[in-house]
């Protein structure tokens, strides 16, 4: 393992001390592990906090700022954070509004948001919980940890956020949240496994010439494996997978996310993209906006993740509203 | 169970974490994301410092799970911090630790919503506590975790990170359950002889 | 080699078209490979055009907007575009008041946009260059091909183009770019080298364990090679390898661009960049603005660069100045 | 040198760089950036159609020189394609080939300031040169230009990419110098017989 750590215990520690460098208009509470606006909103408004497993950057917290999230509480590399942190992130942005927590369904995720929200409600903070699940590569049954949620929490908390921005109140705002969930599908391709730190070697083994469809962010491994084809074959079975699942239609336009797991090219997410723009197109399907980066990233894996998200004026406006972040900015 | 036993167990746990880490986070490399053995090894880490001088094993299995909860994250985190917090409970409030172990596996069916045949921590929970209910020996109690943790290598996984892999996750050992055998074998070889 | 591609050959046809998909603000001419911002400017503003291989986005397309770039011209992978290219773009951007071609220094690339400028000034248009020479890695002499230039492109761009877009007229805007240059230094390390896609396999081969100090962004094996250190103290060997070669004192101001080369995690550049912002405050030297990010990459090449621009009140009041491009966004 | 020989000439040129096309690139991965066998193959594969038809030796260097500008980009690009467009210009002022590859050398000198000994195409071109002087021989000229190609193994590179190296460039061929060699052989190899 090549890695640009001081050590595998400490290198969240470590990225946070170089985040609050990098980002000095944000306020960083290293001993809790929590990222947040500086300064309490004149009028109480609602309060938008995310957190998860590190190793996503720039999620989550490249997303804090006005526009968008409140606060972030990064956990340890790909494990979620723990109660004491999402309490401290919420005693620290509520402003007597509520808080919602955006919350990307994991077991591990799901739990500790969950103690979390029962802390909080003993400290008399109202919270409600929008919960991501986006990742078609999974089955959504009830019998199962249902889906994954992966590229639509940048959706989520960037329309989440805009509302919230504006003054609506925590259950216009949590019920947002939930509609641009539900109108969200992500699915994902990795070349290779990502190496967690403190694991020292990659999460699983991919043959050279192999891919692992329908991969998970924190290389959990996928459906299937298969050889590598072309870009424009995997970008088609990407948004044929989607479209299997959605209910989109031609005339229906979407926000598309092309997303780059860590170790991909940016130039290979542009030949990506042309292919998934060709594919909707040849389905009538428009792409109203979009991003092609790193934005849900899956430390130094290769492979990207497509998500659609179905839009309509409402969500448009709320995505072209301003934000100002690390990772995602426009005025 | 005694205080100093309380103790002993919580001891010898953080020191089977530690040399097992490696093999707990292979494991859930294979069906998760490769973290099990650094979670736990954080956290019951934190836990020994943390018991320290505390005078009643209730209170010492209380203080741990919180710990737990606190340091740990993840999936077990929640689940073995709740499951030690429980048994921590049910032993301040005067039961043996039969009802300990059962307040425990309550705990995390509750927070989880696990049954039996899912391929999780409750594989090896509930056999161990049907074992220890049978003979009140923490040496059977590790035993049978142990055989549990080895039955769910054939299981499909049908809760946490391992069932998204579905039948994938077949023919791998499950990371939780695996540490649930690690823990109680811990007790086993920290009590003094049988119960 | 493992990439999302669909033939070696068409990586920049189809990069260009999916570029050009996900900017509709922008115009691309693909078949002269040229990207330019969409409309004339109402009066005469001085053109910034740069251009160079291909590889190292968001480099220089993600640059072409308002506040920065008019045009830019990919070459093929890792070389230089052709002289056709770059005229084809003078004469799309330049709007009668002259051009500036930004240049990094590579052979291939002076030699190119040299014969560019020969063309452009037998059709009547007026051409300056800025050539971008940061690299400390490479000894500054008469009788080599000298210093390349690396990321001090992105500061040069930023804030020349700033003052074109004021107005300035070509003499001031090129020698304002010469100046951002002059201030500016810069230094990679690689822990893996790229894989150009032409030629299938990495550009050289560094044994587990080993990193390449001195590095350059088209996989130029670099001065040496060394076992991996902790990321703090490679941190503080290219600070330091970087203020030995430039003119700074304590109480000065920079600006610091930790830029990630393409295969490396955010986390890692975040770390990095903890150890880089404290190993210039012992030295005194305030980092006034920064980025963090993937700017100037190398493929796949894992490993980061970092470039230091002695910062003055004009710089930062240009830096800070308002930019609308794919990759640089504020305002 | 006459139409049919120059047209001969490019399209073993082509064919040659098309063969070797992996060895030029891996010569530039060394010391490089591993592109010139890419580069090569871009620009000769555009000179073909480009130059048919066309009825003059030179003429067809003359094109061959301007398609190799605006297609290869890089350092040969512009180098090669001075130097062709040189050549060119050089027969259609009726000279010989000994004075067109002079004016090649010229160029190629002019463009880039390389002198002899700085491990770029001046290292196979200028012996090739004086070769063909003394002998009038295509074939002498290709030996002489695969001899300066060998010749670049011990130099310390002091022009192009391959100069940031220093003292690692030692040791390794210059790819542009063993694009010359290629070049030139080519021609020997399309030559009927001696000149
Ligand atoms: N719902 C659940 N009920 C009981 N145990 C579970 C549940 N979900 C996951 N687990 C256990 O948690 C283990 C994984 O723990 P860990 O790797 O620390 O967390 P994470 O999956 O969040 O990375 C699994 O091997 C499984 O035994
Ligand atoms: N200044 C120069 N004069 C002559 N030849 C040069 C000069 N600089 C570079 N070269 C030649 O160009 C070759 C590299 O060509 P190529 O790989 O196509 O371009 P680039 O270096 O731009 O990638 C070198 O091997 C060298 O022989
Ligand atoms: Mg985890
Ligand atoms: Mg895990
Ligand atoms: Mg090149
Ligand atoms: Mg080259």
């Amino acid at each position: 393992m090549k890695k640009l750590i001081n050590a595998p215990e400490t290198v969240l520690a470590d990225a946070l001390a170089g985040f609050a460098a990098a980002h000095p208009e944000l306020t960083v509470d290293q001993e809790n592990r929590v990222i947040t606006r500086s300064g309490r909103p004149a009028t109480p408004k609602v309060a938008l906090i995310s957190g998860g497993g590190s190793g996503h950057e720039p999620l989550h917290g490249g997303f804090v700022g006005p526009g968008m999230l409140d606060a972030a509480c990064p956990g340890e590399v790909f494990t979620s954070p723990v109660p004491d942190q999402l309490l401290a992130a919420a005693q620290a942005v509520h402003s007597g509004a509520g808080v919602v927590f955006v919350v990307k369904n994991y077991t591990g995720d799901v739990m500790n948001f969950e103690l979390a929200a029962e802390l909080a409600a003993d400290e008399g903070i109202e919270v409600r919980t929008v919960l991501v699940n986006d990742d078609v590569a999974v089955e959504d049954s009830t019998w199962t940890a249902g889906r994954r949620g992966t590229g639509a929490t940048v959706l989520v908390e960037k329309i989440a956020g805009a509302l919230a921005e504006r003054g609506a109140d925590l259950d216009r705002v949590a019920a947002l949240g939930d509609r641009v969930n539900a109108a969200s599908r992500s699915f994902a391709i990795a070349l290779t496994a990502a190496t967690v730190p403190a694991a020292g070697k990659p999460g699983f083994d991919l043959p050279e010439n192999e891919i692992e469809v329908g991969v998970g962010i924190h290389g959990e491994p996928g459906r299937r494996r298969e050889p590598l084809r072309p870009a424009a074959e995997l970008a088609a079975e990407v948004v044929d997978t989607i479209l299997a699942d959605h209910h989109l239609s031609a005339g229906d336009e979407v926000i598309a996310l092309l997303n780059g797991l860590g170790g991909t090219p940016l130039i290979e997410l542009y030949v990506l993209y042309g292919a998934v723009a060709d594919r909707l197109a040849g389905q009538g399907i428009r792409i109203a906006r979009n991003l092609v980066g790193n934005y849900v990233t899956s430390l130094d894996m290769a492979g990207f993740s497509l998500t659609l998200t179905k839009a309509d004026p409402e969500l448009l406006e709320l995505w072209d509203a301003p934000v100002a972040t690390p990772a995602l900015r426009w005025s | 169970m005694d205080t100093t036993l309380a103790h002993t167990w919580l001891r010898a746990v953080a020191a089977a974490v530690e040399q097992r880490q490696q093999e707990l986070t292979e494991l859930d490399a294979a069906i998760g994301d490769g973290d099990h053995g650094s979670n736990l090894h954080r956290g019951f880490t934190a836990v020994l410092p943390a018991i320290e001088g505390l005078g009643s094993a209730g209170e010492v299995l209380t203080k741990a799970g919180s710990t737990l909860i606190s340091k740990v994250g993840g999936a077990s985190g929640p689940l073995y911090g709740k499951a030690f917090r429980a048994m921590g409970s049910a032993l301040t409030e005067g039961g043996d630790f039969g009802s300990a172990l059962a307040a425990g596996l309550a705990a995390i069916e509750k927070l989880g919503g696990a049954a039996p045949g899912d391929k999780t921590i409750v594989d090896a929970w509930a056999p161990a506590l049907a074992a220890f209910e049978r003979t009140g020996s923490y040496a059977d109690a590790a035993a049978a975790a142990e055989q549990g943790a080895l039955d769910t290598v054939p299981l499909q996984a049908r809760k946490g990170r391992a069932s998204y892999l579905g039948p994938r996750s077949i023919g791998h050992q499950d990371p939780g359950a695996t540490s649930t055998a690690l823990i109680l074998r811990a007790l086993a070889d920290s009590a003094p002889g049988p119960v």
